[in-house]
């Protein structure tokens, strides 16, 4: 017990017990952090990840803004009754312009990894506005609000600019076109080419079922609508981790 | 400090949060700067308006210890009712009212409440209350505890009032955004001086176990706030932000943060608390110091490394699944020596068990900490963890030890502390501590029952392969199984409910019976015979 | 009641120090406490021997399993393929109206079927097969090309319009306003007889030329009724649902100048089983005849 | 009456293991404890209760239950492959679970009640704990001997029939856990089938992983580890111990009767300096027979303690003792901590057994006696047992009058709805239909309250139904995919609500679940 015996000397000195202390417990987190960083194998490479177009971003913001992370996850386990069930397995690099990242913790609701696609624009508005006429079981809130919201559009270069500086690839001809692009997305009529070559397999065309306005429902089901579509698993070639 | 620094840093925070209000790009901004505005004004006035001679410095500061016990008690009844509200919500939808009060921005404002509001404030008073009488010296810093407390109030209402307004970072159990985030790390890094300088100042030669833990989590949680925290705002005058890391790295950022908000939050601060007021309460020594030296230093060690327990079998690398699986197996007994030592510091008074409801409470809640202490490891293997991740049995297993540990040892704290801080010789009624025990412990009881057997029957529907080899049930079906027992469940959390609010009416009565014997002596500082 | 508080204190060895009136004994540890302890260091180690756990410089340790998530998973997939091989050597043989026959070679199909619709369909089709302006919906009784199930098959195996494929299958609706083989006057007629076919609106007064023009120079592929020919790809005219739209202006673009839609052969990429999945899929989802 | 005297009785040289003065150092292994055997009335008790709770354990996989040709006939069978849970005359389906939660709650509040009651029975008696310790303990004490010969084994030199001893002791101990675990697999699979499957090699990994694991839990916490678990490891014990009051059933030491103890006959010891009233002894003569009984190795005259799990088995050595020497029995007793401090006082002015009895073999009738029946008299218990069976009881009827026929519907998310050629439009539902008996049925099913709502069945798409007939296998789902058909709405109706309806065509028992069509 020679160990303990000189544990009074701790005990006596708060500023050695709080180094020491500080020391224990910063082991943990830099092993299990700092590698994550460096190891090259920790983001597989893939083909087909972008940034999020702008009004994918500003759904994104509103996914956030109303707690979905809370009931869904964004995170599909490779287990086979989830890939059966909701879609190929999830990958890390399919998240790393995720900030913060979404993978949620628990399924009060089905996992939204890969809801991009499976529905239509017409379902997810009925759905978000009264879930229950179409899932009777749904124990979901009403989100029939975002449909009569405006959706914020002047701050979209700044939230551009702000994921640009903490590394996703924005580029410059983005950043000029993001106001544009916001409205192209969601307006039937517009062109949007330019859109599609930087932003490729976006969702594009009237969302929410309103064509004269840009609400925030139409921010979030183009969110949703792309969710899991960027990756194309037939060219995939994944390494050991 | 002198009266008019003081005075001028309260003017320059009105003045900032005026600047503030005035360019704010959005309405959660702005109406967060007036609080913030309201707050500087209240500090100034007060600065003001008070007789600074007729505090006695020879005794304890006793102030933000009874503001400390008033709150623990006010917000842990509301955190219990916004619980029911929400788990409302899940067994009948029509409680949802948009978009303040849909479940998605009413969970944060549960969990916030009752783990940061009810569970802080516990923390703060007694952390106050321990360190003062086992270093037998006044706090440190003067006012600065005073501005702890408080700013630890403004933190939880910006934070409570943000989510409801759609002000969420979406990193789970850090939710508020940048600026609540930033007002919190002054108000943590006050709070760590004025304990650390409490504690340097003490007249004791040791530092007590408690202290250890305390000043651990103090400090640990402050390592973990800024690191988790840290974020990139769109613009200065508005809340959004973006987390500075994202995708895999935050993944590990946040649940090595939010693992250790357990760890170091519910578990180490309240062993702190329990380190003191058992061995208080029950007259007995604590057991083992050796046990007590083992157990601090390897269970800070360990559960700093449990982390990617939460991220298991997702896109995070293997390797760092297998640390946080092992590392949290190895935490086990670690974990159970705080069990050990409590229980057997009370296996002298054990027949005072029958007789003393706070004594109860705090067996009741060793208990529940052991068993929840078992249960977290056996999540943590991964097999176990591949069914019961997603599910409401980490729900079940969340609340048996929230309820059960930190619940049970915060009441049993808060009905010491009543009679302590304001000076009371008895609680107003120890039937309704009974009453009290009794809800609550009936309540856990369903709760963790109701939610481990839908977590294992929501784990398995979802598994479920007919003979063909198709799934045999879709989500929607999974989620009206579960109906009942979240109604079962919302009964559970209205009997804890109940208990927290004969808790209430009892402190308050005791407090108000207080009033008339107000003036009593004085703590002084003096060893007692 | 208890005795024992009068010796306690005294006889058993405390560290000698004392706040706020506590005490501490220094009893040894629980021994099986230690022993439990050791267990789960040594699992531990065991276990990060065994499974991928060290981040190093360059990699993490790989353990001595090599395992990962994913490749189990892997296994798992290829083993539930390995135990469907006599299925899909049964779809392989036989006949697509045969395997339809057979409930549970039907559903089994059906569920590969739609699987693969999502990867190679949907981006035309839609996801649930909704069709779009221009895509044919394939949840409904209206068939350009038949609705039985063998008619199905064809047309996934050897695609519409489609070049490579030399069974593909073809028609070409003349352009009767750009080739100015029917006069404007004609064209707005049998427009408007068209529309009359299906109950919208239209100009009474041109019916009877449009019908004429109609007898005269459609009937041959849409039939003296105007309901189609599914050998030749010629559309229901009389009928409430339009491959593209159902105003007039979108009729007249049609006869003036007519868009053909293409959709590729997916025999020889996808192979045999797959197609015949496909057709069971599309089949089953509600308007197949 | 035969009269012994004090110094017939042994007096056993045991000493409690958690006496703070003798507090071993726990880390070296702990004092091993050696009980010795006693014979009465509460452990005539506890072979009875082991009797029943080890039979109920190992026999219960081995009853049948005819439940037809197309479920297992195994009365007990947790059917985790196919998930159900079959208890007799009960099936429970996976989405039936909540029966399981109410069964926990039960169990808890029953616990609750008990331990509120009657203290720490659950500890004392039918603990799986208790139980197997006890018969490890038997095993020990058959090939050992009784106390005395055990402790004096263990300290012998190592010899043949030392080595024999401990050998044979821990096989057999070995078997029982083996057969612990073997009969636990038995619950989760045909019993015969899968008995003979293990004995010859070829049953799943799993199996044999199970039975490795139990065999191990069962050897070391019963075999090795015994009291620690109790007194470190359960929380049970701590739960139990917050749940008592001043009116539950504690094992209590009478000391207003006991002290002061003594082994000489007489004692003249001045009561305190002032007085000096002779004080003639206790009734306990310091026997120490209760410690060396205790399977937790505690003394209960050292008042109410975290170990004691209230077997009784020191009431019974007490008792034989109080026998022998002619005195009222229950010196050691079942008694509540009210009745005790009230005995107390009584007797507080002058611990002497002149004043405390009437005559040598009677007590003064003042002194209250707590009995099992007195404490199942008290209104509390009955209330208590009152809300229990009443839950139980509506629990039972619940189960038994549930229905054993579900739907669920499935409404096709993509497309929501589709427009035919003739204008009409179409939905398509997955009407699932749950037969939770193991009997095959034909249902009807019915569209109700949609006038013009009509079914297509996909395999015969021209025909159109108002009612159709389907038939389920016995105790499974079916999945039957089907369409309504309806005419377009003029006004901007986008959706309405009807029911499904289906009913059993034999037994008429029916169920309904409630849908929407889209018509957009």
């Amino acid at each position: 017990m020679s160990i303990l015996d000189k544990h009074h000397r701790v005990e006596t000195n708060a500023t050695l017990l709080l180094i020491l202390s500080f020391l224990v417990i910063s082991i943990g987190g830099i092993v299990e952090i700092v590698p994550l960083f460096y190891l090259q194998n920790t983001i597989e490479r893939v083909e087909g990840m972008r940034p999020y177009s702008p009004l994918e971003l500003k759904g994104r913001a509103i996914y956030q803004r109303e707690g979905c992370y809370v009931c869904h996850s964004q995170m599909i386990r490779p287990f086979r009754d989830e890939v059966e069930r909701y879609g190929h397995y999830s990958l890390a690099a399919e998240s790393m312009y995720d900030h913060p990242f979404q993978w949620g913790s628990k399924r009060t609701g089905p996992d939204l990894a890969r809801i991009g696609g499976r529905y239509s624009n017409k379902w997810h508005v009925q759905h978000l506005t009264d879930p229950r006429s179409l899932v009777p079981e749904s124990i979901m809130p009403s989100y029939k609000f975002l449909a009569k919201n405006k959706l914020y559009v002047s701050d979209i270069i700044n939230h551009l600019e702000t994921n640009q500086l903490l590394g996703v690839p924005y580029n410059q001809e983005m950043i000029e076109n993001a106001f544009a692009d916001i409205k192209a997305q969601a307006d039937p009529s517009a062109d949007t080419t330019g859109l599609l070559k930087r932003y490729p397999k976006a969702k594009t065309g009237d969302f929410d079922g309103n064509p004269t306005q840009l609400t925030e429902m139409d921010a979030i089901v183009a969110y949703l609508q792309m969710l899991g579509t960027l990756v194309d698993f037939s060219t995939l070639d994944l390494g050991q981790r | 400090m002198h009266k008019a620094i003081k005075l001028s840093i309260a003017a320059c925070a009105g003045f900032l949060a005026l600047f503030m209000a005035a360019n704010a790009k959005d309405v959660v901004y702005e109406f967060h700067s007036y609080l913030f505005l309201i707050f500087a004004v209240a500090i100034a006035f007060w600065l003001i308006g008070r007789d600074e001679d007729n505090i006695n410095l020879n005794s304890y500061m006793d102030g933000p210890i009874r503001s400390g016990v008033v709150a623990t008690v006010f917000w842990g009844v509301l955190g219990f009712a916004v619980g029911v509200f929400a788990s409302s919500q899940l067994a009948w939808p029509d409680f949802n009212i948009a978009p303040w009060f849909n479940f998605g921005r009413v969970r944060p404002l549960h969990t916030s409440i009752v783990i940061f509001a009810f569970g802080g404030s516990a923390l703060l008073c007694t952390s106050f209350y321990v360190v003062q009488r086992t270093c037998r010296v006044r706090l440190f810093g003067g006012d600065l505890a005073l501005f702890v407390f408080w700013g630890y109030q403004l933190f939880i209402v910006l934070a409570g009032t943000g989510y409801l307004l759609g002000n969420s970072t979406s990193k789970e159990y850090a939710e508020p955004e940048w600026y609540i985030d930033i007002w919190l790390t002054v108000v943590w890094l006050a709070y760590l001086v004025v304990f650390l300088g409490t504690v340097i100042k003490r007249k004791e030669p040791h530092i007590y176990v408690a202290n250890w833990f305390y000043l651990a989590f103090i400090f640990t949680i402050a390592v973990l706030h800024v690191i988790n925290a840290l974020a990139i705002p769109v613009s200065l005058t508005g809340s959004k932000s973006y987390s500075l890391f994202s995708g895999v790295q935050d993944a590990m950022i946040q649940w090595w943060y939010g693992h250790n908000a357990v760890g170091f939050f519910l578990t180490a601060g309240f062993l702190g608390m329990m380190y003191y007021f058992i061995p208080k309460q029950a007259m007995r020594p604590v057991y083992s110091y050796r046990l007590s030296i083992v157990h601090f230093w390897s269970l800070i060690f360990l559960y700093i490394w449990a982390g990617p327990h939460h991220l298991h079998y997702t896109a995070l690398p293997d390797w760092a699944q297998t640390l946080g699986m092992v590392f949290s197996i190895m935490l086990w007994m670690p974990s159970w020596g705080g069990m050990i030592n409590g229980l057997m510091t009370l296996s002298g008074a054990w027949d005072k068990i029958r007789t003393d409801p706070i004594i109860r409470m705090m067996v009741t809640a060793l208990a529940f900490y052991g068993m929840s202490t078992f249960e977290g490891p056996m999540l943590a293997v991964k097999s176990v963890n591949a069914l019961s991740h997603y599910t409401e049995w980490t729900i079940g297993h969340v609340h048996s030890g929230a309820l059960g540990w930190v619940g049970m040892i915060s009441f049993g704290a808060v009905y010491f502390l009543t009679t302590k801080v304001f000076r009371s010789d008895n609680l107003y009624s120890l039937k309704m501590v009974n009453w009290h025990f009794w809800l609550a412990t009936l309540g856990i009881a369903i709760y963790a029952s109701v939610m481990w057997v839908s977590g294992i029957m929501q784990g398995l529907m979802w598994r479920e392969y007919d003979p063909e080899g198709f799934l045999v049930y879709s989500f929607a079906e999974t989620v009206d199984a579960i109906h009942p027992f979240y109604v079962a469940r919302t009964i559970a959390g209205i009997l804890y409910l109940l208990g927290g609010l004969v808790m209430a009416y009892n402190i308050g009565m005791t407090i108000l019976a207080s009033k008339s014997n107000a003036k009593a002596s004085l703590t002084v500082l003096e060893r007692p015979a | 009641m208890s005795k024992k508080e009068d010796h306690v204190v005294n006889k058993v060895e405390t560290t000698g120090y004392e706040w706020d009136g506590i005490k501490e004994l220094n009893n040894p540890l629980p021994r099986w406490w230690l022993y439990v302890f050791y267990t789960t260091i040594l699992f531990a180690i065991c276990y990060a021997v065994y499974y991928p756990a060290i981040p190093l410089i360059e990699r993490n340790t790989e353990g001595l399993s090599n395992y990962s998530s994913r490749k189990e998973l892997e296994n798992e997939m290829a083993a539930v393929k390995s135990s469907h091989a006599t299925m899909l050597e049964l779809i392989k043989t036989m006949d697509v109206s045969d395997i339809q026959s057979d409930p549970k070679l039907a559903r089994f199909a059906a569920a590969g079927g739609a699987s693969n619709f999502k990867v190679y369909c949907s981006q035309c089709h839609g996801s649930g097969a909704q069709g779009g302006v221009g895509y044919p919906n394939l949840n409904d009784d209206d068939w350009l090309w038949g609705g039985s199930i063998n008619q199905i098959e064809t047309t996934i195996r050897h695609g519409i319009r489609y070049e490579a494929d030399e069974d593909t299958r073809y028609s070409e609706m003349p352009a009767f306003g750009r080739d100015q083989i029917l006069s404007e006057e004609q064209i707005i007629a049998v427009a408007n007889y068209v529309c009359s076919l299906s109950g919208l609106e239209h100009e009474e007064s041109v019916i009877a030329l449009g019908a004429m023009v109609f007898t005269e120079n459609c009937s041959s592929c849409h039939g003296d009724d105007g309901k189609g020919i599914n050998e030749v790809g010629a559309p229901n005219l009389a009928d409430k649902l339009w491959l593209y739209d159902k105003s007039k202006k979108a009729i007249l673009s049609q006869i003036i100048n007519p868009q053909h839609g293409i959709m590729p052969a997916w025999g020889n990429r996808l192979g045999d089983i797959i197609v015949k999945e496909l057709a069971v899929y599309v089949h089953g989802l509600g308007g197949g005849e | 009456m035969n009269n012994i005297g004090i110094k017939d009785i042994e007096q056993f040289d045991a000493e409690p293991v958690n006496r703070y003065d003798k507090q071993q150092p726990l880390y070296v292994s702990r004092k091993k404890i050696y009980p010795k055997r006693i014979n009465g009335i509460f452990r005539r008790f506890k072979w009875i209760v082991m009797l029943i709770t080890l039979s109920i354990y190992y026999v219960t996989p081995w009853l049948r239950w005819d439940r037809g040709e197309f479920s297992p006939n195994q009365a007990v069978l947790v059917d985790l492959y196919h998930r159900r849970f079959y208890f007799f005359w009960i099936e429970i389906w996976p989405q039936e679970f909540y029966y399981i939660a109410s069964l926990l709650i039960m169990a808890a509040l029953g616990l609750f009640m008990v331990t509120s009651s009657i203290g720490r029975a659950w500890c004392g008696y039918t603990c799986p704990q208790t139980v197997w310790v006890d018969l490890f303990l038997l095993i020990e004490r058959f090939i050992e001997g009784d106390r005395n010969k055990r402790m004096r084994l263990d300290k012998e030199a190592i010899s043949p029939t030392k080595i024999v001893k401990k050998i044979s002791k821990h096989i057999v101990w070995l078997l029982i856990a083996v057969a612990t675990g073997g009969a636990w697999i038995l619950y989760f699979a045909d019993a015969p089938t899968l008995l003979l499957k293990v004995l010859n090699g070829s049953a799943s990994i799993v199996a044999y992983g199970t039975i490795a694991v139990l065999t191990f839990t069962t050897y070391s916490l019963g075999g090795l580890m015994r009291e620690q678990v109790c007194t470190y490891m359960c929380p049970w014990p701590r739960i139990q111990a917050a749940m008592l009051d001043e009116n539950s059933l504690t094992v209590t030491y009478n000391n207003w009767r006991g002290e002061p103890r003594s082994r000489h006959s007489k004692i003249h010891k001045p009561i305190s300096a002032s007085d000096n009233i002779p004080v003639s002894r206790g009734d306990c003569v310091d026997c120490n027979a209760c410690v060396a009984v205790c399977p937790m190795g505690i003394d209960i005259r050292d008042g109410q303690q975290l170990e004691c799990i209230t077997c009784a088995l020191c009431i019974d050595a007490c008792d034989k003792v109080m026998e022998k020497l002619g005195k009222p029995k229950g010196l050691i007793s079942y008694s509540t901590l009210a009745n005790y401090k009230q005995n107390m006082k009584l007797a507080f002015d002058n611990i002497n057994s002149e004043l405390v009895h009437e005559h040598k073999e009677i007590l003064k009738p003042k002194f209250k006696h707590t009995t099992i029946s007195t404490i199942l008299q008290q209104p509390r218990t009955i209330i208590y047992f009152a809300i229990w069976v009443l839950i139980g009881f509506t629990m039972l009827i619940m189960l038994t009058t549930r229905s054993h026929l579900k739907i669920n519907v499935l409404h096709d998310r993509n497309p929501v709805s589709v427009r035919l050629s003739d204008g009409s439009i179409r939905n398509g539902y997955t009407v699932k239909i749950l037969n939770m008996i193991p009997k095959h049925r034909t249902f009807t099913l019915t569209v109700n309250d949609f006038i013009d709502g009509e079914i297509i069945m996909p395999q015969k798409k021209n025909d159109r139904f108002h009612k159709i007939s389907l038939n389920v296998k016995p105790d499974s789902l079916l999945a039957q995919r089907l369409f309504i058909i309806a005419n377009p709405k003029r006004n901007k109706v986008v959706e309405r609500k009807f029911r499904f309806q289906i009913q059993d065509n034999t037994s008429s028992e029916s169920a309904e679940y409630t849908a929407t069509f889209s018509y957009r």
